[in-house]
């Protein structure tokens, strides 16, 4: 059984402008231990998964799914109260803004020991110790002194060591991540990333990277979930996935990178620009940005089917994952 | 820590210079010559004219008028009222109380329903406590006092009277000031009638000179709180899985309360001087009513004094303000 | 070369002027909606007074002194609101209280948000010393209570409207002038004002055509609320005898001279001062609702 | 002139040279303390070729936004020599700056913030001409039109406002702005780093279609180098104010000779695992600008430094066919 297994989860928000779907039924499992990666551009849905996985969506944000359990706990029915006791503990997250994210008014001691004393019951020497443990496994010199310090004296990339220490505090069984090396530099990046997955496999923890971007999946996920419009439109192994994408979606986005570009002149783009609100389409969201749409497309919505070891929700998956020698240059 | 409070004072010095300059300045454009009105005579021959002059200074330059004025407040002469000849500043420390005593139960009335009311309506936002809260808080904004003064004493003194209409204390007793306060003097004198009679007294003119920091208090309360829960290290703390409580009444409160405590300590020094209207609605003898006398009696070194010693204690709430504003704030407390 | 360029295509429909998706979100606003009609409604008998009063407002009915208002034993139709001390219709008295009141607001915010906005811009865009002391002067003013400096202004100038309305526009300044100030420092430094400054503006356009139409929304905010405070200070000082003198019929002087008819004749202590408040609370309804529709973070 | 050998490869003319640029910065540190200084820019140089790009690279704090703030003159240089065209810069009037200044143009990181929201775009547009030109409306707007056509927006959008488009759509605005002066450079500090990939993709080609158009030299500042690897000719790497490595993109790519250089190369995510490097973790955070280590200011997260580094500041030298300032360069192979 999965460690958390999503059938068909759809989130909506209630705005002044009307009710708008940011996530529309989409499926996610992660095992124990398993690194999952989730891409996709701005507006995708990604986050507000994340979100939804953690119920930290706001009240106007409305949540619906056939299935949502997390270690066998049904997440759609468990009361806050009981909730509150999972997230922080055994589900953790990782946010984008290391620099917002921390509390500015308390000290980096205070907002790691409060996981501890609020989850585990800890207090005094013991919660000391297990705070300074926490700072010096992540990376953080001189751990004793840090505890003291406030989050504005903090880098960027320290914040982000601080809000990982706070997350594995209680041994998550599962950190999501939600793109947590955007806002840092590239060495940096390099230095989470690898943190992140020592920790990971160290505690047999199972890992959601969220990311726009491509490379960071390739290099960390073991499998990954490509998401356009707030649907899931490929999911796969990472190898697979970027030796043969099937999904035009997923194809199209590779070949827009300039790194699978070398020696080329022009980069293949992908025409038009995902659907808004108001102007979802018929049929497959990808469609009318598709060179491969036919009738069938345009009027018909594609559910998730089976290929190659994952599933991709398109009715002509790409047969050997390229789009062709010219790519997407229109 | 030193070092912030330090450069906050330092920051003070050239305002206080200002100030002492404006009340100095201001003095000089009244209409009509300062003499005559001191002297008290007409048509005084411009020998004695010249004289007295002389005796006041006012022969110098402007500049060394203004360094002897400075220089006599440095040495706490704040000049000598016209009326009564007793210096400014004994007239100001015995009055000074009284505006201080209303100015700080009017505080602690906005205080402590406009933060609580404030709290729960930004959690509640758009419930109709929200609108509720706004709704008043806004009236009261609007709330021209000299005139809401008049409806209270018109309902509560006059058709219930459960109030008194003026004054600090009834007649029938007597206390011997020692702190100023009358709250403290009666308790000290083990007076609890009198304890009594003086906080019926404070009741309505606290009331009306709350009103306006009261609207005051909600309204940045709400919108502090509205603003810090939106914040990203909100949702770390509900991430963290702590309870709805904690996250906001800890988390959330204490990065609001930085705004809010400035704006509660400028409401302090606003509250100094807008105690002129209070004060003269409910005869109330502290420092406002008495401006007002000295300008209707012209005792124009009064108001001068008056003035500047206002100023200076609404410029030493502010830097209060300041140290406590650096107090919550780590983030300015360790500013390079 | 474009040709392979397509367009990333927007939808065709026409977005709507900015004045109509101002007044979209405007309109979402029922409070705000209200305290414009109010500010209509005062307006026009502010305007109309003359053809709208019932009587001259400094005509004395000896016959008819301190009249109950319609509905009270004893009132009549020919006083609709009552009569004062000496006769004189409080309705009438009101409408043209009413001109005073608009055009005190009028003037102070016009005054107080010209003087401002010049120091605000210029301690904004040139910064240094002339930063320096200009928001030096403007903390001074600052650390004044505003009543008192209003009260001592209007002492040193003397009594009467003209120099209340002086003495209310010097309290005010400082407050347009740190808020011209910060909202330039917000905006120079946006990379669109770099964008004109390689492009080659010099600072007067900057300042006038760049920068100024960005900073605009804060200050109708504030000038709108000015308008309250304007009235409401303005009034004050008449209460304390240093603003309009009777027997101008401005509200807060209208209030002070019947004061010790608080208990016999409540009306005259009432209408008054019911009318600051009702003018004073429609300024700040409509100063809200304007922040809430030109503020660009709500908006999104 | 070192960097001449390094790059002129065809004989198109230089239009953009640089000699030792510096920009200082005095900081203050609080009523109590004294004023640091701060080396954002610490001795460029540089020349740029029409029809080239040359791109700028390096993380946070390295300097390369200031070094196109001073190219452009949007903060002068504390001192150096800068060309337009082969007519220096420096030193000169108000008027005759403003005329230079048409040559050197810029395109800003984020779309949002870089088009002014109370101005239609044709407004936007024809603002440079509005300031330098004595063109007459009808002709301004004509060629605002025509711009936009041109950078792919559709004509009957001319007078709509920034907020209305998307921010792929707002970059197509912000370089035809840009473009309207004729300028023969184009600075452009992170362009598309605020853009989705597939939005990046359609202005990168954009801009490449441009240059080729129009004849003109890119000044790309980027963090990306797989952007940068595909748009640039030559590449400057920068680190705390400083070039580290600058030569042809394919020289420093394919046989990096800075230690700093090797560590970006090896932490830019490759999608490609045949494209990854050998893994070197980097060593410890970013320096402080305030307060920069001594040396070669990047011993301390070097994994190759030696004593030397930490004693001794090493020179951009010719090393291999481009510039490299590292004492141990020969050894990086």
């Amino acid at each position: 059984m999965p460690l958390l297994d999503i059938k068909n989860l759809s989130v909506e928000f209630t705005t002044r402008a009307g009710t708008f779907r940011a996530v529309d039924g989409i499926d996610l499992t992660v095992d124990e231990g398993e690194v999952v990666g989730i891409v996709g551009e701005s507006g995708s849905g990604k986050s507000v998964t994340s979100l939804a996985v953690m119920g930290l969506l706001g009240s106007n944000g409305r949540i619906v799914a056939d299935r949502m359990n997390f270690g066998g706990t049904d997440l759609l029915t468990l009361a806050p109260s009981k909730r509150r006791k999972i997230t922080g503990k055994d589900i953790a997250m990782v946010f984008q803004e290391p620099m917002t994210s921390l509390n500015p008014c308390f000290t980096v001691g205070f907002q790691i020991m409060e996981t501890l004393r609020v989850h585990e019951g800890l207090s005094g020497k013991a919660l000391r110790h297990r705070a300074i443990a926490l700072l010096e496994q992540v990376g953080i010199p001189a751990p004793e002194t840090r505890l003291s310090a406030f989050p504005h004296q903090l880098s960027g990339g320290m914040s982000q060591r601080v809000m990982i220490a706070i997350a594995i505090a209680c041994n998550p069984r599962l950190l999501v991540a939600d793109e947590p090396t955007t806002a840092l530099d590239v060495t940096i990046q390099k230095q989470i990333l690898d943190l992140l997955v020592r920790l990971q496999k160290e505690r047999g923890m199972a890992l959601i990277l969220i990311t726009h971007d491509m490379g960071v999946v390739a290099e960390t996920a073991q499998r990954v979930a490509v998401m356009y419009a707030g649907q899931v439109a490929e999911t796969r192994p990472v190898a697979d996935l970027f030796a043969r994408p099937r999904h035009p979606y997923t194809g199209a986005l590779l070949d827009a990178l300039p790194e699978r570009a070398l020696g080329k002149r022009r980069l293949p783009t992908i025409p038009g620009m995902v659907p808004g609100i108001a102007d979802r389409p018929a049929g497959c969201l990808f469609g009318p940005r598709c060179r491969f749409a036919t009738d069938r497309c345009r009027a018909e919505r594609p559910a998730l089917t089976e290929v190659d070891n994952g599933r991709a929700r398109c009715f002509f998956p790409l047969p050997d994952g390229h789009l062709g020698a010219e790519g997407a240059i229109q | 820590m030193l070092r912030f409070i330090l450069t906050r004072v330092s920051l003070v010095i050239p305002t206080f210079l200002g100030i002492t300059f404006l009340t100095f300045i201001l003095i000089r454009l009244v209409p009509g010559d300062p003499i005559e009105v001191r002297v008290g005579e007409r048509g005084i021959s411009p020998e004695r004219l010249a004289q007295f002059r002389h005796e006041l200074g006012l022969d110098l330059p402007l500049w060394r008028q203004f360094l002897d004025y400075v220089w006599n407040i440095l040495h706490g002469d704040f000049g000598v009222s016209l009326i009564t000849h007793n210096p400014v500043l004994t007239e100001f420390i015995t009055l000074f109380p009284a505006t201080l005593e209303l100015a700080l139960t009017a505080m602690l009335f906005a205080t402590v329903i406009g933060l609580p009311a404030g709290i729960l309506a930004a959690v509640k936002r758009g419930s109709l406590f929200d609108h509720g809260v706004m709704g008043i808080s806004l009236t009261g904004y609007s709330m021209p006092i000299f005139w809401w003064g008049l409806l209270l004493i018109l309902f509560f003194s006059v058709a219930l009277g459960w109030t008194p209409v003026s004054g600090r204390l009834d007649l029938l007793y007597y206390i011997e000031p020692q702190t100023g306060f009358m709250l403290i003097d009666t308790l000290m004198a083990g007076e609890y009638d009198a304890f009594r009679s003086a906080l019926r007294h404070l009741i309505l003119p606290t009331i009306v000179l709350g009103t306006v920091p009261l609207a005051v208090v909600a309204r940045m309360t709400r919108s502090a709180m509205l603003e810090v829960l939106g914040e990203d290290y909100i949702r770390t703390a509900h991430a963290k899985g702590l309870s709805d409580t904690r996250v906001i009444g800890m988390h959330a409160l204490r990065n609001a309360l930085i705004p809010v405590v400035t704006v509660i300590g400028l409401q302090v020094g606003t509250l100094l001087g807008g105690a002129i209207l209070t004060e003269t609605i409910f005869s109330w003898p502290g420092i406002g009513k008495w401006l007002i006398e000295s300008i209707g009696r012209r005792d124009y070194p009064a108001l001068q004094g008056g003035v500047l010693l206002i100023a200076t204690s609404v410029i030493a709430v502010n830097l209060l303000v300041d140290v406590m504003y650096g107090v919550l704030n780590p983030r300015i407390r360790h500013a390079r | 070369m474009s040709a392979s360029q397509s367009p990333a295509a927007a939808p065709v429909s026409r977005p709507p002027h900015p004045l109509l998706e101002f007044w979209y979100h405007f309109k979402q606003n029922k409070g705000s909606l209200l305290g414009l009609a109010v500010i209509l409604a005062i307006t026009v008998i502010a305007v109309f007074a003359e053809w709208l009063a019932p009587h001259d407002p400094n005509i004395q009915f000896r016959e008819a002194i301190l009249t109950p208002p319609v509905w009270a034993d004893g009132g009549s139709w020919r006083f609709i609101l009552g009569t004062d001390d000496i006769g004189r219709d409080m309705l009438s008295r009101l409408m043209y209280g009413a001109r005073l009141s608009m055009m005190i607001g009028l003037i102070v915010v016009t005054l107080s948000l010209a003087v401002g906005l010049a120091f605000g811009m210029v301690a904004g865009f040139f910064g240094g010393m002339v930063d320096v002391l200009i928001m030096r002067v403007m903390d001074i003013l600052l650390a004044l209570p505003s009543m008192l400096l209003a009260v001592v202004v209007a002492a040193i100038l003397g009594p009467g409207l003209v120099n209340a309305m002086l003495a209310v526009s010097v309290v005010v300044i400082p407050h347009y002038a740190r808020l011209t100030r910060a909202a330039v420092l917000a905006e120079v430094n946006r990379d669109y004002v770099i964008a004109s400054r390689v492009a080659g503006a010099g600072p007067l356009r900057l300042m006038l055509i760049v920068v100024l139409p960005n900073c605009v929304a804060p200050l109708i905010v504030q000038a709108t609320l000015g308008f309250s405070t304007a009235i409401l200070d303005a009034a004050a000082l008449g209460f304390l005898g240093l603003g309009a003198q009777p027997p101008t019929p401005e509200w807060g002087t209208m209030l002070a001279s019947s004061l010790q008819f608080l208990q016999r004749a409540p009306w005259v202590v009432t209408w008054p001062g019911v009318s600051i408040l009702v003018t004073v609370l429609a300024f700040n309804l409509l100063g809200d609702g304007l922040r809430d529709a030109l503020d660009p973070k709500l908006k999104r | 002139m070192t960097s001449t050998t390094t790059q002129t490869t065809t004989d198109s003319p230089v239009v953009l040279e640089a000699h030792n640029l510096r920009k200082h910065y005095a900081v203050k540190r609080g009523v109590f303390k004294p004023m640091a200084t701060v080396k954002a820019l610490d001795g460029v140089s540089f020349q740029l070729q029409a029809g080239r790009t040359l791109a700028v690279v390096g993380e946070s704090g390295c300097g390369k936004s200031t070094l196109a703030r001073s190219v452009t003159m949007i903060e002068p240089p504390s001192s150096g020599e800068l060309h337009y065209d082969g007519r220096t810069v420096l030193g000169r009037s108000a008027a005759e700056l403003k005329e230079l200044r048409r040559t050197v143009q810029m395109v800003f990181q984020n779309p949002y913030g870089s088009l002014n929201p109370r101005k239609t775009v044709g407004s936007i547009l024809t603002e440079p001409l509005v300031i330098n030109t004595d063109m007459p409306k009808d002709e301004r707007r004509a060629r605002a039109v025509a711009m936009m056509g041109k950078v792919g927006l559709r004509p009957d959008q001319v007078d709509r406002y920034p907020h209305m488009f998307s921010g792929g759509q707002r970059q197509r605005i912000a370089i035809a702005r840009a473009l309207m002066l004729n300028p023969r450079v184009v600075v452009a500090d992170e362009p598309v780093s605020a853009l989705d990939v597939s939005i990046q993709a359609q202005v990168l080609n954009l801009m490449m279609d441009l240059q080729e158009e129009l004849n003109l030299a890119y000044l790309f500042i980027s963090h990306d180098l797989s952007v940068v690897r595909h748009i640039a000719d030559a590449i400057m790497v920068m680190y705390l104010g400083k070039p580290v490595e600058h030569g042809a993109k394919d020289v420093v790519f394919n046989r990096p000779r800075h230690p700093y250089t090797r560590i970006l190369l090896a932490a830019t995510p490759r999608v490609n695992p045949a494209l990854r490097v050998e893994r070197v973790i980097p060593k410890g955070e970013l320096p402080s600008p305030l307060n920069p280590p001594p040396g070669c200011s990047f011993h301390k997260r070097c994994p190759f430094a030696t004593d030397r580094c930490a004693a001794e500041v090493p020179a951009l030298r010719p090393v291999d066919d481009r510039l490299v300032a590292c004492h141990h360069a020969e050894q990086m192979t």
